[in-house]
């Protein structure tokens, strides 16, 4: 989309943008070149001549049977959050969508857990879902092992998982609910002239056109789920990647590696393979967000 | 409002109580444990009821993760990241949306592309540029002339440091744009009949009026600069620079001592204090913000 | 002015500012230097901060680096000898006043210090024993027989958690295979060259983790861990478990923790019946002096140096925390004034025994592989996989030893051309 | 098909009250447009009607039966929207057909229903595409066909016509009216438009202010509207308005400083009280010789098929509407003729109209409008 | 003041040229307005004056010096938006001032000259209050009083009415007219309302898809539309228009089956042509006893003021303006009379007017209109 009003300067926009383009020239793309350098070549921990090794570090990485299973805790951590994210702030939308008495200061509540850091949301859960403390520790007397984070990599994930979801939810929420918001209140309105329940218009009318508003939300959430500085956060602050690599996702292994593992190519070579993830998603993204699933 | 049935009311409110439990009761949880003794907390079943030892629990945690200095940093970091990026990215959007040339294209995706990857994926190299900042212009200066300058910026322990990564990133450049399509045409068409040109039309006009834009993206850029975890971890090793993320370890019941997570959770909520309460005061111009330009 | 220069250091906690008081001590009787000195709150924040920092050229002037990192340091060149430095700033130390098998993890081939021990340790067998005199128990617990027998008593005395132990390989896999003279790898542990291989996987050690394997299934042994909520040394001291194996650093701690009244002992961490014991390993870790910093420093850091150097200090520094006198001056000096005869210093003296029980062998001298904080890491996942998730002994080392392996490779490669000197 | 009964309903959006007790009743198969202007509560009045809006108190009735506590769908109304608000993700075809699919009807007969309303409404090829692909008068249809296949009792229309554009708008006027011929459903139309309002009406209910002004058939209220609202709602240039008061004597009013003469039985009737006279533009005529009241000419709109004058009298405006043939230019002085047998006299105060013989006196009006007309 | 040159001026965006070569001048003055259907490129063309949009090719010319490559602010014109484009965060003040402070007028100048213009167009009470406290009429004169402040020569309005409802826009037509007559700077209006171009034009331009149709007098054009098209765009209820054949043996065409007679002049001179007829509603009487061509009644609408009757003639709709009297009702079949005089033939394939005595004929159509207003 272009607007039709625009001024005609060629030194005027440069200007406005070069501050910007400029950080992201030195505090992006720079860096983008290192990680690509270093991922063809074998850093020395304390810097130095580096050896070029091809694909050397790319081959090391994808025959680590633990760097898949990175890959597959991340798929799983981000696909199980951006569900469940998006599953409870739809949810939670619908209802106070109803505008009934009180609805007002629920949303206002709902957002809350936003502001919240997932290191910080991390540590509080680590306590609040601690396996001997609680409610957990009252259920795992009466089911021995029912619930053990520590012990469990399931278990871990799910904890993980659960803190993620527990953080975004409201802001898929507030998305959603101004999604809801944005389609005509006749629609539904015509729907219940039709002769459809409030369940049955949720199912027929608004979540059909809530599709731009979650396609959006998927991708944001996955995105956030894969790289988002909270994962790294929560999965750092709770479970540091265990028990047993449950609960390493790609972030945690990319700075693992490179500032305990003390190999930087290797790090650098699987944030080059996940930054070809993203772009994927990018790329989903801006078709979209330029050319919304729009019904008009 | 269609007539309702009582049946889906009561539905609608056990559902919102739900959520209340399942988002807010965390919160609750905290706030219960944080104003408990030792004993109370560590008791199983665990005491919902907040307790009157709150204070108490608070000031051990105060001075125990040094919190009156980590807190004053993270306010820094916070702000200087919600001002940079609330000023770049309006000027970068303000080039991107109202002139038309052909360099448009190119910083709409030099910008855009960064969307995307957050610090997280480049974190080791950007530590690099941030240790030397001027190691990719004295590398183009002697490419291009060959001379070697020496001149270095190092902004490793330093608030430009912990700021600047941050700021150059798109999510704000993007609100603005976005803010920016929506507006109609005619307005900047009448003031350039009035007379005004491009500047005074931003100034006049667009920084005016994106002020909801902006309440938004302050929410967002300060809860964003608050709860920086991974780049202050790496960056900062001097504890003057110390933010309240890096204290929350410091938090923890130390390995061999006792298990006062009474004190931790005390400790914790100082720290989610400052984005709750902005989140909370800015929420309404934060919802409409978002909801302006996302729908 | 006072010439200023930085301290990193790992320790945390109690122990952290018993570093801070060695600091102040030092500023508060000297007038021409200050050091700064920072907790990085653990060893491996240390080693990777110290990197990132010399990286970009922020290095600290000394560095408190554990006994992992040492080859990583040694072959960064990003340091000064300590011998150099102390000769250059004309400081006269008696290098071999320092105990052998300590030096010997620190300095090169030819026996020169790299860097300075400071705070050394060994791994120790905690027990409880009131709970032992509970459980009828009338022996102290020298082989790990003798545990498994104690365990038995202790659980049938009604103890939850008769042993504790965690996935640390510091004194499960490293002291084990040191005292029973077992090699971690090939090459004299990596002495003898970059290409070492791990052998880990192929020694008694398996036996020994198959051992605690099923002391954990009848639930004798049970596992503490941070993340289970209780480490070990919080278990022991809260009398949950009555034996553990910890370093020596600790003694202080859990003779401050333990309620009042409650005995308790050390002893040398048990053999297998029938094993000719030998020396246990040094461990914890020695102070480095980062290169490149300005002259001015380096006078500093040798003041700062020399000073924790002197009787007076080795012997406070040993009295607030558990570690070893680290000279033997030091220790001789300590004893003759009958330190280590009265409680609460009564047995650390056992850890000096432990670490001079013999002349150091091949496999006890020290442990010389690059990137040991990583094997370490494999190892100990190996143990989780082990203990938690009941995955096979054997397969489950040779995989750790594996990747181990990988890192040892991708090193030797990284400093292809470089020799161990 | 159902009667519907409206009684003393009101409501209140928190303490705002925006419907103040209104009383209505429709007769089955009759076509009633409720016309005011925006704000009234038409559209309030509308969707109680429909369910979609809670009574605050009164009572509303379709067929006898007392519907305030029952949901739209219980109350066999079917409602067309201003922005027909069709399902954006639904083709024609199911657009049409989601009140069926709800019902719960079988496939098959729902798509021979659809077809069916389809071809009524002129449709049938369309019934692929999404709303999108259709243009503002076939989503009208679309919207229409949507209420038409339920075979409501009641048809509701909100300003169904507002969006389309001024040619669209009377064909489509004349549409509905066909439709309503052909199914004979009650309905209930709302609009602010009198045009259409005169047009579609059988009975037109004027509301102002949340109150009904004024319930009849349109040309009994164009010709004898019961308040001056009604009157300078209804009719378009708006009708002429003046303050004034009766003279018994005379049999006159007085207005711009001449004697206007009104009806000498309602002026005995009407000794002295204020009123408000009106007149409409079309039936007061210009004269150049200066007879009548005098004015000033301010401006002319020529329309082509006529032409406004507006003039000016004792500075207030005042517009009459003539044919191509005066000469007249704008700062003429002219006399404006009023004929007395087509002044409407209201109650200055309340503003409600003042009759005297209500039965005698229409007939003779409408005689005399027609006089009127033919003159021109 | 100022006169305006329009040379063979045309616009493409991308490949798609919007406008044809457009020729027009503009006295100074005078108040032109531009009327078309929506798409045809008006606000397109105006918007390339005020030098909003440039222009592909062409010249246009200000008072003599040609604009093409001058900025909007040297152009000395001001223009009034559709959707009013007022800045939403200033006070009514600050928005009428903004292009004074623009120009670095002092403070206490630009007070005084704000409250000058603020009088003006009445909005004096309102000057603190921001555009969102103010109803739509207020927005417009805001919109206006903006454009009034700069004393530009040239006024350019793009449907500045169209956000209006119907009885604000009267209001403000005439208000604008006012304005226009008092400060006399050259105006052009763009609009898509006919009866607004009809009431304020001087010179009329009808456009359609990006060509000029006709330019003229608005009475003129109403009288002799150039095209089908002009016939059809201007006059509600719209110009009946039938396809048929000129027969000169009787100087008739053929329609509905009936001969309907022609000017033998012209008949003589269009021999066996396909022409198209045109009659407006208002100007064919409906005869109950069947003379004329045979329609059958449709419906009719009442307009209260008179009654649209529309009719079927073989299939076609056909509509006719009737007076109050007349009592016909749907379903009837009458006879409609088609004065030859009043008859407008165009030529069928190009839909061009065609005349012979254009100066005869005129005065003629003019006297024998009758008189009914239909006024929207
Ligand atoms: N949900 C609401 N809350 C508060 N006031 C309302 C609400 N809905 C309508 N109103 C008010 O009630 C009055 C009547 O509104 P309504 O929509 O019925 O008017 P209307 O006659 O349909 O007008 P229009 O022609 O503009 O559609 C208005 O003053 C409106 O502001
Ligand atoms: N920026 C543009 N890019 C491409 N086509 C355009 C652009 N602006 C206008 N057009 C096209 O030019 C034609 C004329 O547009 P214009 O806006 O002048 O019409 P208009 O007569 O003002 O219509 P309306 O009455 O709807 O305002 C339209 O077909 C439109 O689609
Ligand atoms: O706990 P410490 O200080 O004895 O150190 C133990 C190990 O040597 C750390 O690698
Ligand atoms: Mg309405
Ligand atoms: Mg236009």
């Amino acid at each position: 989309m272009e607007k039709r009003a625009v001024f005609n300067s060629w030194w005027l926009p440069i200007l406005f943008a070069l501050p910007q383009i400029l950080l992201i020239l030195l505090f992006f793309y720079w860096p983008a070149l290192a990680v690509m350098k270093w991922a063809f070549t074998l850093e020395p921990p304390f810097g130095g001549a580096a050896e070029f090794v091809g694909l050397t570090n790319f081959d090391e990485v994808f025959s680590d049977p633990f760097y898949w299973n990175s890959v597959a805790v991340s798929l799983v951590f981000a696909l199980c959050g951006t569900c469940f994210t998006i599953l409870v702030g739809l949810v939670l939308a619908i209802a106070v969508d109803r505008r009934l008495p009180g609805s007002g200061l629920f949303r206002f509540l709902y957002i809350l857990p936003y502001a919240i850091a997932g290191p910080a949301a991390g540590m509080a859960f680590r306590f609040i879902l601690s396996p001997e403390r609680g409610l957990m520790a009252s259920v795992n007397a009466a089911f021995p092992d029912f619930w053990n984070p520590a012990k469990y990599g399931s278990h871990a994930l799910i904890l993980v998982i659960v803190i993620f979801a527990w953080k975004w939810a409201g802001y898929t929420f507030i998305f959603l609910l101004a999604g809801l918001q944005s389609v005509p209140r006749s629609l539904t309105e015509a729907a219940a002239m039709d002769g459809a329940g409030p369940i049955r218009r949720a199912i027929d009318i608004q979540v059909p056109l809530l599709a731009p508003t979650l396609f959006f939300l998927l991708v944001i959430m996955m995105t956030e789920g894969f790289v988002g500085s909270d994962t790294f956060g929560i999965v750092h602050s709770t479970t540091s990647g265990g028990p047993n690599h449950g609960t390493e996702v790609m972030v945690f292994r990319i700075v693992d590696e490179a500032f305990k593992g003390l190999n930087y190519s290797g790090a650098s070579a699987q944030s080059i393979v996940l930054i070809g993830l993203i772009m994927v998603f990018t790329f989903i993204q801006f078709r979209f967000i330029e050319k919304r699933v729009h019904y008009k | 409002m269609i007539q309702r049935t009582p049946i889906a009311d009561a539905l609608t409110y056990v559902l919102m109580v739900f959520g209340f439990i399942l988002l807010i009761g965390p919160f609750l949880v905290i706030l219960a444990g944080a104003s408990q003794t030792l004993q109370q907390i560590n008791s199983v079943p665990f005491h919902f009821l907040p307790q009157d030892r709150f204070l108490e629990n608070a000031s051990a945690a105060w001075s125990r993760a040094n919190l009156g200095s980590a807190m004053i940093n993270s306010l820094i970091m916070a702000c200087l990241v919600t001002v940079g990026k609330v000023a770049l990215s309006a000027c970068t959007a303000f080039a991107i949306v109202f002139f038309r040339t052909p360099l448009k294209h190119f910083f709409f995706w030099i910008v855009f592309i960064t969307l995307m990857l957050p610090l997280e994926v480049r974190v080791v190299p950007t530590y690099a540029v941030a240790a030397d900042l001027f190691q990719p212009f004295r590398l183009l200066i002697s490419a291009l002339t060959g001379i070697e300058v020496s001149v270095e910026w190092n902004l490793l322990n330093s608030y430009a440091g912990l700021t600047l990564p941050l700021i150059a990133t798109a999510t704000g450049t993007f609100l603005y744009r976005q803010f920016f399509m929506t507006l109609p045409d005619e307005l900047a068409e009448a003031a350039r009949m009035d007379g005004s040109g491009p500047v005074r039309f931003f100034v006049d006009m667009l920084v005016p009026l994106s002020r909801t834009n902006m309440l938004a993206l302050t929410t967002i850029m300060f809860v964003y600069g608050w709860n920086q975890y991974l780049w202050p971890l790496l960056m900062i090793t001097d504890p003057a620079y110390k933010t309240t993320m890096m204290s929350l370890s410091a938090l923890l019941p130390s390995e061999n001592g006792l298990p006062d997570w009474n004190v931790t959770l005390a400790g914790s909520l100082i720290i989610m204090a400052p984005p709750l309460i902005v989140v909370a005061v800015l929420q309404r111009w934060f919802v409409r913000g978002l909801v302006a330009t996302e729908k | 002015e006072k010439t200023k220069f930085e301290f990193w250091y790992g320790l945390s906690g109690d122990l952290g500012e018993r570093v801070q008081d060695a600091c102040k001590k030092f500023n508060d009787m000297q007038a021409d230097y200050e050091i700064i000195c920072t907790s990085q709150n653990g060893y491996d924040a240390t080693l990777q901060n110290t990197i990132a920092a010399y990286r970009a050229k922020k290095q600290p002037a000394i560095t408190q680096i554990y006994d992992a990192g040492t080859l990583d340091m040694m072959l960064s060149g990003a340091f000064v000898p300590a011998k150099k430095l102390m000769a250059d700033n004309g400081y006269t130390i008696d290098w071999t006043n320092y105990f052998s098998g300590i030096a010997n993890y620190y300095a090169t081939a030819a026996g020169e210090l790299n860097s300075f021990p400071f705070n050394s340790s060994t791994a120790m067998f905690y027990y409880n024993v009131d709970a032992f005199q509970k459980a009828g128990i009338d022996f102290k617990p020298e082989t790990w027989e003798q545990v498994e027998e104690a365990a038995r008593k202790l659980k049938a005395a009604g103890f939850e958690c008769p042993l504790g132990f965690n996935f640390d390989t510091w004194a499960m896999m490293e002291q084990f295979s040191a005292i029973h003279n077992q090699p971690l790898a090939t090459k004299g542990n990596g002495y003898q060259g970059l290409d070492a291989e791990l052998v880990f996987n192929k020694t008694k050690f398996v036996d020994h983790v198959t051992f605690f394997k099923k002391m954990a299934d009848e639930k004798l042994f049970v596992v503490k861990t941070k993340q289970l909520g209780m480490d070990i040394v919080p278990a022991f001291t809260s009398q949950t478990c009555q034996m553990i194996q910890t370093s020596i650093a600790d003694h202080g701690t859990v003779g401050k923790t333990l309620p009042e009244g409650v005995k308790w002992e050390v002893a040398m961490l048990p053999v297998w019946k029938g094993t000719q014991r030998q020396n246990s390993l040094v461990g914890g870790a020695s102070l480095w002096v980062m290169a490149g910093r300005p002259e001015a420093e380096y006078k500093g850091a040798a003041a700062f140096l020399n000073f924790l150097a002197t009787p007076e200090m080795a012997q406070w520094w040993s009295t607030v925390t558990g570690y070893i006198p680290v000279t033997k001056t030091g220790f001789e000096g300590m004893k003759a004034n009958g330190f280590y005869d009265k409680a609460p210093y009564k047995g650390r003296e056992l850890a000096i025994a432990s670490l001079t029980y013999t002349p150091t062998s091949e496999n006890t001298r020290g442990i010389r592989l690059g990137g040991f904080t990583q094997i370490r890491k494999e190892a100990s996942t190996a143990l989780e996989a082990i203990f938690m998730q009941n995955a096979d002994v054997q397969a489950e080392l040779d995989q750790a030893a594996e990747r181990g392996n990988a890192v040892l490779r991708r090193f030797e490669k990284t400093y292809a051309g470089q020799k161990l000197n | 098909m159902a009667d519907i009964d409206i009684r003393a309903v009101r409501k209140s959006y928190g303490k705002t009250q925006t419907l103040h007790g209104i009383d209505l009743s429709f007769a089955s198969g009759e076509f009633v447009v409720i016309l005011g202007p925006s704000g009234c509560g038409k559209s309030t009045l509308l969707r109680m009607i429909a369910g979609l809006e809670e009574i605050t108190s009164g009572e509303i009735a379709i067929s006898g039966r007392v519907v305030n506590r029952l949901e739209p769908r219980e109350r066999g109304c079917a409602m067309v929207f201003q922005n027909y608000a069709l399902y954006p993700h639904m083709t024609v075809a199911q657009n049409i057909g989601y009140a069926l699919k709800v019902a719960g009807v079988s496939k098959s007969e729902r798509e021979t229903r659809i077809e069916e309303t389809a071809k009524i409404v002129g449709l049938s090829e369309y019934l692929a595409r999404k709303p999108a692909a259709l243009s503002g008068g076939q989503r009208q249809r679309v919207a229409m066909a949507r209420a038409i296949i339920r075979e409501p009792q009641v048809f509701l229309f909100d300003e169904p016509l507002s969006n389309l554009d001024a040619k669209l708008r009377v064909t489509m006027r004349a549409e509905i009216r066909k439709l309503h011929q052909r199914l004979s459903a009650t309905s209930i139309f709302v609009t602010h438009d009198q045009i259409e309002a005169m047009t579609l009406a059988d009975k037109l209910v004027v509301m102002n202010k949340g109150h009904v002004e004024q319930v009849g058939q349109p040309l009994d209220i164009y010709h004898r509207p019961a308040s001056t609202f009604v009157a300078s709602f209804i009719g378009a240039p708006a009708m002429n308005l003046f303050n004034t008061r009766v003279e018994v004597e005379t049999a006159s009013v007085l207005f711009g400083g001449a004697q206007v003469p009104i009806d000498p039985v309602l002026a005995a009737s009407l000794r002295g009280r204020d009123v408000t006279i009106g007149i409409r533009p079309e039936q007061c005529a210009v004269s150049a010789d200066g007879r009548g009241v005098p004015a000033t000419i301010d401006f002319i709109e020529e329309l082509g098929s006529g032409r406004v004058v507006h003039a000016e009298i004792d500075g207030l405006p005042f517009a009459s509407v003539i044919g191509e043939h005066m000469s007249v230019r704008p700062g003429d002085r002219v006399g404006l003729e009023l004929p007395p047998s087509q002044l409407h006299v209201f109650d200055r105060d309340s503003g409600r109209r003042i009759d005297i013989e209500i039965n005698s006196s229409f007939p003779q009006q409408v005689a005399g409008v027609s006089q009127l007309a033919i003159v021109h």
